[in-house]
């Protein structure tokens, strides 16, 4: 057979660049020594009051939420769904939690810590489980269906703190927004454990398959014999469930949960670190890595933009600009029109 | 063998003629009258419950405070029908009115040349976000993200606060009123958004470019094969929702009287609600241009709904809204359940 | 300064000379020549994977050439993309159905070319649909223009893929595999068309797997073999052994290995039992009954109702009416999970809709059914699934890469025999298959033949569903014939041609 | 109107809120709603969601509707001249609460009852320059400013009311400027970079809203700096979280901006109905609390 395999022609580096993770790395990479080079400060990392303190540690710590959403949203975009009700899901979260420890200034938690905690996840769970039940048995279309949440989820959350932002006095609860571990932001440790959960459930069973089949060609998968309706359902549970665990690392950090405010436009944010990464919207192709590094960039952006002293007013043109180069970059028809046009250059010099 | 291969034909000729006269209803209109008819209910219990609710000129408000909504919608359903989406239209409303309020009010510009170049820069916008995606294979959803940046990122470069609008000319427009008989009357903004309308329902069904954009939203892979203008087509399509944008960014100018970077804030998520309620798939491919005006009107008859209401408190105000958007999409699945079999996915 | 000397009689059309086409690591052609002529029907032939499909793209744009040269009417071409071809008068129906399934058909027939009204430039639908009416009455189809393409099943789309091709005034007409899904009338309807173009000089460039309608249509074939060519024939001198031993690279036994004699004295358990199961408007009510080690043969004509009747046996549709036992057991089955956790298996007739999924590993696509019905906690290990695919891609000769190439980009016969694959591997109690052999050369066909007998040996159920009447005939135990969307009879095995066509037109 | 059971007519008041976004806005809407019920009016409430257009559809409603009164805190000045001018033809009178509108007649409005941005800028300015720890010394003092959302009118006029007055000081200079949209979680983020950025030389951080300054206080807090001591803190509109920060220390001062007009409305409103003229701008008292007060005021805060 015309099989033709020359192992020494494929050498690592071009391996290297093919790889799909590599330039969304690339880019973070990029734009952390490019802030390093600004401002030499940017990079440094001190040992302060027993953990590491620095820029690099504030955007792992600040990016840890969005990458818990970015993951649940990547699982659903990967099996052709969308989720625009993480923020909401998110504020909900936060707001039950607060709202059961809550209590007075050195009043203590009003109901047990861990009881709060899982409350405000069995919500956020069921929230997932209405979006899922929308969209698989009643048909409705993702982006509607998670709409209705978006906008009604708000205003539970609301209902539940009564329009105030509920300050958080029991300072136990600190510790997964704040709190250090090894020297280690505690909220990287509760992302690692979700990597670590996912890598299991889709590498060491068949899930990762059928979720790529499902979301490679639905009806396919459905004839198969995949419990398709079962895994969207509990795709969508997922995403939620990320999105409540977020808004408990968000509540925590900001040891209140403002109903209106937290999450507010996350879900566009989380999208974009899906997109980032190389998650093909339309479904199929997915990566979850690759939705890390996408949280980790945006993050890294937002806090170039405060660094680096940004007038607010352009704030969004810097943003903009960034995105733009980044997904150029990610381009593999703009890398080959590039060269394309390098290559020709030269040639085009040379004759006249 | 032919003879009874004949035979057996004849037999089966009979059974395979189909009805072949137009039928009185096609079922892919189903939707599209299930829609309808639901607003139609929904409108008639707000008349039950508020007094004054069906007078005709709360009806015609509908139409006048979301027209620029449904003038960006026309748009964004040709972007959703060729499979795409456009994060940018509430931007690009607010960069628009913006750029005219500057150039009426400091640049001392003649309205109507402002408003020829601030369509002309939608349309060149959207057809440069059309041309990234095509081009360089990027995903829609992206590229309108950035592009809604960097579009409100102009709006507040030119000028933070708001400017308000006091050419004669434009207040005129602004004020005026066209009488539709008894009393009542309707803007110009009104009437563009039923012009957009209907251009948007001729060009999706009786031209090339429209049927185009469905071919592309049901498979650019066929499409291609059929020797179909995929790129030109697919630039055109943002070009137009950015048109449509800047159209609706005008609109908004004369409604609000004033240039605002923070104007349309989160309208992008309404103009794809409101396209999706009308039926169209966001997956591509199927859908109305009629259907995003009834999508538009429903969410317009909800917020009145709640106005007339007018005992909600703020989160009552957003549950509200969501439970009659669940009521009414539940609804409308429930009348379109069609027999054939549909996977709750894609 | 035309090269060379000029063709005789210059009826040359299209001619493709040295044409070479690499796949990352794979040639799929090489120094291939092709040559149409008006006024002719030619034939390309080849196993699966043999790449009539890739040359074929090649010479309509869709595909670029690493090599060669082309030619239409003496003057060199290069169409970069199907539009071009198309207007250089190159008309083409690709293997898969490439049309737009949410348009509706008579938009299919005419998208591109839309008749416009002369004052306003809009569309105009009247003369599209009078048209299209036209058009589709030349092949003896009687659909409605104004319903949606994708409402019809693939044979149809087919036919209107090929109504589109042959609206185009085009001086080549390129069809690749029309008739994979097409039974024998509609065959006859395209056939006698094609002889029609083929009077009024059109050159034509056909593509099948069956030996029959080669022989019935073309007046030359040219025969490829691993992306090389290996000859260009005049049909008449050509015997079918010979064409055969051409394509497969050996002398095979012409006719295939019919089914042994029954063996009676086996103890047939009785696997499934429908009784009155139907549907409103898909199928009447039924009774059926499949036993252990037989093979039940299902005919009719297209859209007779025997691919409702498999997916209603499978869950795939719900069942109105009726009841169904499995293994003695009344079951009510809520979907193909269901289906599938029972023991049953249903290979479905669209291979693209409900078939593959493209982006997916040859071996992925393989292992899913057994994975689905394993469960999701009991992961099949990465070498067992290696271990499933290598067996099946080498008892199935399915040509690709590796096990790990997404099965997009496997030619059309190899991925429809991943999905056959995909339900053996499964082991069912009984295995449905619904136009298992559609595009699948002669060679593959007779190993799925023998597949099928070997199976239904170790005790398993099989539904058979062909268009194709010998295929029938050859395996199966009884043949159930339906029509008008409910069984019209059932026949023992041994029964002849006659009684079935009997059967099918309601005599 | 209809009939109240006391016989007269009763009157109808349509309010248009801007939203729920913040502790502030809840504070005001809650005081509007019980001043107005207390003085037997009825209330027609609509809220905004923090959109203009949202605004003028709960406007033209609620002339559809026929009110007595329209009163609305507007989202922004510009662009309320048609609507108000369909008010004035349906003959309905329109009180502004909050927030100012700017139109070319002034007869479109009655009265605007509510703060002045711009003063509130100013007075944690001169609070700066006056009172403060910093007040004498030479060296210059480095401040950084957490600003509202971008283009919103609280923070355009805060921050021009604020730059006024510091000017009057070449020492004192705003060296980082940048928004923390008025939530507590983007003004701890944004303060986390410009300790970052700055190192220990920030002297006096001033913030457009408590609850930038609440989140700010973490950051600072985690930096293992001492906010209130190490760097000055000041910030504007007197939340119940800005008294407890006070009383912990770590805030200097909050100016108040005052969310409880409703008695001032329900005031305005029968001055309205009995046809009493009123003043075109009628101010709230509004003052500024610094760390020595707070411990006495704060039982008698209402929000
Ligand atoms: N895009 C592609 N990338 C890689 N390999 C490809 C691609 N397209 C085709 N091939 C390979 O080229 C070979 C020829 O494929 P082709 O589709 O031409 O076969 P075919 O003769 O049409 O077969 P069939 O009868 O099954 O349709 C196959 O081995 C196939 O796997
Ligand atoms: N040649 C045809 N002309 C018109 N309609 C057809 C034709 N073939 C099928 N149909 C329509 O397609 C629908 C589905 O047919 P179905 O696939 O069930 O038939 P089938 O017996 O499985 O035939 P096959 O599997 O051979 O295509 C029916 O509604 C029928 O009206
Ligand atoms: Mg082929
Ligand atoms: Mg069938």
């Amino acid at each position: 057979m015309a099989v033709e395999r020359d192992p020494g022609r494929t050498s690592w580096p071009r391996r290297a660049l093919a790889h799909p993770l590599f330039w969304p790395a690339l880019t973070l990479l990029l734009l952390l020594l490019g802030n390093g080079a600004l401002n030499p400060g940017f990079l440094a990392l001190q040992w302060r009051e027993g953990h590491l303190y620095g820029n690099l540690i504030d955007i792992g710590n600040r990016a840890a939420p969005l990458i818990l959403v970015s993951l649940g949203m990547t699982l659903v975009i990967a099996a052709r769904g969308l989720d625009i009700s993480v923020g909401a899901v998110l504020a909900i979260s936060a707001t039950v939690a607060a709202w059961m420890i809550a209590g007075g200034e050195g009043a203590g938690s009003r109901l047990p810590m861990p009881l709060a905690v899982a409350a405000a996840l069995a919500v956020a769970a069921l929230c997932g489980l209405w979006n899922g039940l929308l969209v698989v048995r009643a048909g409705m279309q993702p982006i509607v269906a998670t709409l209705i949440l978006m906008v009604a989820g708000r205003g539970i959350a609301q209902l539940i703190s009564g329009g105030q932002i509920l300050t958080i006095y029991y300072p136990p609860y600190f510790y997964f927004g704040n709190g250090y571990l090894l020297g280690l932001p505690f909220s990287l440790f509760v992302v690692a454990a979700v990597c670590g959960l996912l890598y299991v459930a889709l590498n060491r069973t068949a899930l990762g398959l059928f979720v790529r089949a499902i979301g490679g060609n639905p009806l396919a998968a459905h004839v198969a014999g995949v419990p398709a309706r079962a895994i969207t359902i509990g795709l969508y549970v997922f995403c939620a469930f990320s999105a409540g665990l977020a808004g408990i690392l968000v509540s925590s950090n900001v040891r209140s949960a403002d109903a209106n405010n937290a999450g507010q436009l996350l879900e566009l944010d989380a999208i974009l670190a899906v997109t980032l990464g190389g998650t093909l919207l339309t479904g199929g192709r997915f990566s979850l890595a690759g939705s890390v590094l996408g949280a980790l960039i945006i993050q890294t952006l937002t806090t170039t933009i405060y660094s680096i002293g940004v007038p607010p007013q352009i704030n969004l043109m810097v943003k903009a600009a960034l995105v733009f180069v980044v997904m150029l970059l990610q381009s593999a028809d703009f890398r080959a029109s590039m060269r394309g046009l390098l290559r020709r250059r030269p040639a085009g010099g040379e004759m006249r | 063998m032919n003879a009874r291969n004949e035979s057996a034909r004849t037999a089966a000729s009979g059974r395979q003629q189909e009805p072949m006269q137009r039928r009185r209803f096609d079922p892919k209109y189903l939707p599209l009258t299930v829609t309808v008819a639901l607003f139609v209910a929904m409108a008639a219990t707000g008349g039950v419950l508020y007094e004054g609710f069906l007078s005709p000129q709360v009806m015609l408000n509908l139409l006048i405070d979301n027209a620029f909504l449904c003038i960006v919608a026309v748009g964004m359903t040709f972007v959703i029908l060729s499979g795409g989406i456009d994060l940018s239209v509430g931007a690009v409303i607010a960069f628009t009115t913006v750029l005219l309020a500057a150039l009426v009010q400091r640049q001392g510009w003649h309205p109507l040349a402002a408003i020829a170049l601030a369509l002309s820069l939608g349309t060149v916008y959207g057809a440069a976000m059309g041309l990234l995606i095509q081009r360089f294979r990027l995903q829609p959803f992206v590229v309108t993200l950035a592009g809604m940046f960097l579009a409100r990122g102009a709006a507040t470069l030119i000028s933070v606060d708001s400017i308000s609008i006091d050419h004669p000319l434009m207040t005129a427009v602004a004020y005026l009123r066209i009488p539709v008989g008894g009393g009542y009357s309707l803007s110009l903004s009104a009437l563009i958004a039923l012009l957009a309308v209907a251009a948007g329902i001729v060009l999706a069904h009786a031209t090339r470019f429209g049927r185009t954009v469905y071919a592309i939203g049901g498979s650019e892979s066929s499409a291609l094969l059929m020797g179909l203008p995929v790129a030109a087509t697919r630039i055109a399509v943002y070009a137009l929702s950015g048109f449509c944008s800047a159209l609706a960014g005008v609109v908004v100018t004369f409604y609000m009287l004033s240039g605002y970077g923070l104007h349309a804030l989160g309208l992008e998520l309404d103009a794809i609600a409101v396209v999706v309620i009308g039926g169209t798939l966001l997956s591509g491919g199927r859908g109305y241009v009629a259907g995003t005006l009834v999508g538009v009107l429903v969410l317009g008859l909800i917020q009145t709904l709640i106005a007339f209401e007018g005992t909600l408190s703020s989160w009552w105000t957003r549950i509200a809204i969501g439970v009659l958007l669940l009521l009414f999409c539940l609804l409308q699945r429930v009348f379109e359940r069609t027999r054939r079999l549909t996977l709750g996915v894609a | 300064m035309n090269a060379g000397p000029s063709p005789p009689g210059s009826s040359h059309v299209l001619q493709a000379r040295g044409i070479g086409k690499r796949f990352a690591g794979i040639a799929a052609l090489e120094g291939v020549d092709l040559c149409l002529r008006a006024g002719e029907v030619h034939a390309l032939m080849g196993q699966n994977g043999a790449g009539k499909s890739t040359l074929i793209k090649v010479l309509t744009g869709v595909l670029a050439a690493d090599s060669g040269t082309l030619e239409l009417q003496g003057q060199p071409i290069a169409p970069a993309s199907p539009v071009q071809a198309q207007r250089l008068g190159i008309s083409t129906v690709y293997q898969e159905v490439n049309l737009c399934p949410n348009l509706s058909v008579a938009e299919n027939l005419f998208a591109g070319r839309f008749p416009r009204q002369r004052w306003s430039g809009l569309i105009d639908w009247r003369s599209v649909r009078r048209q299209s009416r036209e058009l589709l009455e030349e092949l003896n189809l009687r659909i409605d223009p104004d319903r949606l393409l994708g409402e019809y099943p693939v044979a149809v789309q087919q036919m209107v893929a090929i109504a589109r091709a042959l609206g185009v005034s085009a001086r080549v007409l390129i069809l690749d595999e029309p008739t994979s899904s097409l039974d024998e009338h509609e065959v006859e309807e395209l056939f006698a068309v094609i002889r029609r173009l083929r009077e009024r000089g059109m050159a034509i460039l056909f593509v099948t797997h069956f030996l029959d309608q080669v022989y019935a249509v073309s007046d030359r074939i040219t025969v490829l073999r691993n992306g090389r060519c290996v000859g260009e024939y005049a049909a008449a001198d050509l015997p079918h052994a010979a064409l055969i031993a051409a394509m497969v690279g050996r002398e095979m036994a012409a006719a295939p290995a019919a089914r042994p004699a029954a063996e009676a004295d086996v103890p047939r358990q009785m696997v499934l039992q429908a009784q009155g199961l139907g549907r409103r408007g898909q199928l009447a009510p039924t009774d059926l009954e499949l036993r252990g080690g037989e093979v039940l043969g299902l005919g009719g004509l297209l859209g007779s109702g025997r691919t409702e009747l498999a997916r209603l046996l499978f869950g795939l549709d719900r069942a109105e009416t009726g009841t169904l036992r499995i293994g003695g057991q009344a079951v009510r089955l809520h979907g193909p999970a269901d289906a599938v956790a029972h023991g049953l298996a249903l290979c479905p007739e669209e291979r693209k809709t409900e078939g593959i999924v493209a982006e997916l590993s040859v071996r992925e696509n393989i292992v899913l059914a057994l994975q689905a019905r394993r469960g999701w906690r009991r992961f099949l290990s990465r070498a067992a699934q290696n271990d499933i695919a290598r067996r099946f891609v080498d008892a199935l000769g399915i040509k690709t890469a590796s096990i790990e190439t997404p099965v997009a980009l496997l030619s059309g016969g190899n991925q429809q025999k991943v999905v056959l694959a995909r339900w053996l591997a499964t082991e069912p109690k009984l295995l449905m298959l619904d136009e298992p052999t559609r595009g699948i050369d002669i060679a593959a066909k007779q190993e799925i033949m023998n597949e099928i007998l070997r199976l239904a040996r170790t005790g398993m159920a099989v539904l058979f569903v062909s268009a194709e009447m010998e295929e029938l005939l050859r395996v199966s135990d009884r043949i159930a014939v339906m029509r008008d969307r409910r069984k019209a009879g059932e026949l023992p095995g041994g029964c002849g041609e006659d009684a079935v066509f009997e059967l099918i037109a309601g005599q | 109107g209809e009939k109240n059971p006391a016989g007269g007519e009763r009157i109808v008041l349509g309010f248009s809120q801007v939203g729920a976004e913040s502790e502030w806005r809840t504070a005001n809407t809650e005081s509007i709603k019980s001043a107005v019920q207390e003085a037997g009016i009825q209330l027609r409430f609509s809220d905004a969601q923090q959109k203009q257009e949202n605004q003028i559809k709960a406007l033209r409603s609620f002339i559809a509707q026929r009110v007595d009164v329209i009163a609305f805190s507007p989202v922004v000045e510009s662009g309320w001249e048609t609507v108000l001018r369909e008010a004035k033809a349906a003959n309905i009178p329109v009180i502004l609460t909050d927030r100012a509108v700017k139109v070319s007649d002034d007869s479109l409005y009655v009265t605007l009852i509510g703060s002045d941005f711009v003063e509130e800028g100013r007075k944690a300015a001169r609070w700066l320059l006056e009172q403060s720890p910093l007040k004498d010394g030479t060296e210059p003092v480095r401040i950084v400013e957490l600003q509202g959302t971008v283009g919103s009118a609280p923070a355009n006029d805060r921050m021009k009311g604020f730059k006024e007055v510091i000017a009057a000081n070449p020492r004192f200079q705003v060296v980082r400027s940048q928004s923390g949209d008025f939530t507590r979680a983007k003004g701890k983020e944004v303060m986390e970079a410009f300790l970052k950025a700055e190192g220990s030389s920030i002297d006096v951080l001033f913030a457009h809203n408590d609850d930038m300054a609440i989140g700010a206080i973490q950051a600072i807090e985690e930096a293992g700096l001492k906010p209130g001591q190490d760097i000055v803190i000041v910030s504007i509109d007197a939340v119940r979280g800005a008294f407890e920060a006070m009383m912990a220390g770590k805030l200097n001062v909050t100016v108040e901006c005052n969310p409880l007009l409703g008695p001032q409305l329900v005031d305005a409103i029968h001055a309205v109905r009995e046809g009493r003229p009123l003043p075109k701008r009628i101010v709230v008292e509004e003052s500024v609390f610094t760390r020595e007060q707070a411990a006495e005021v704060f039982p008698t805060r209402r929000y």
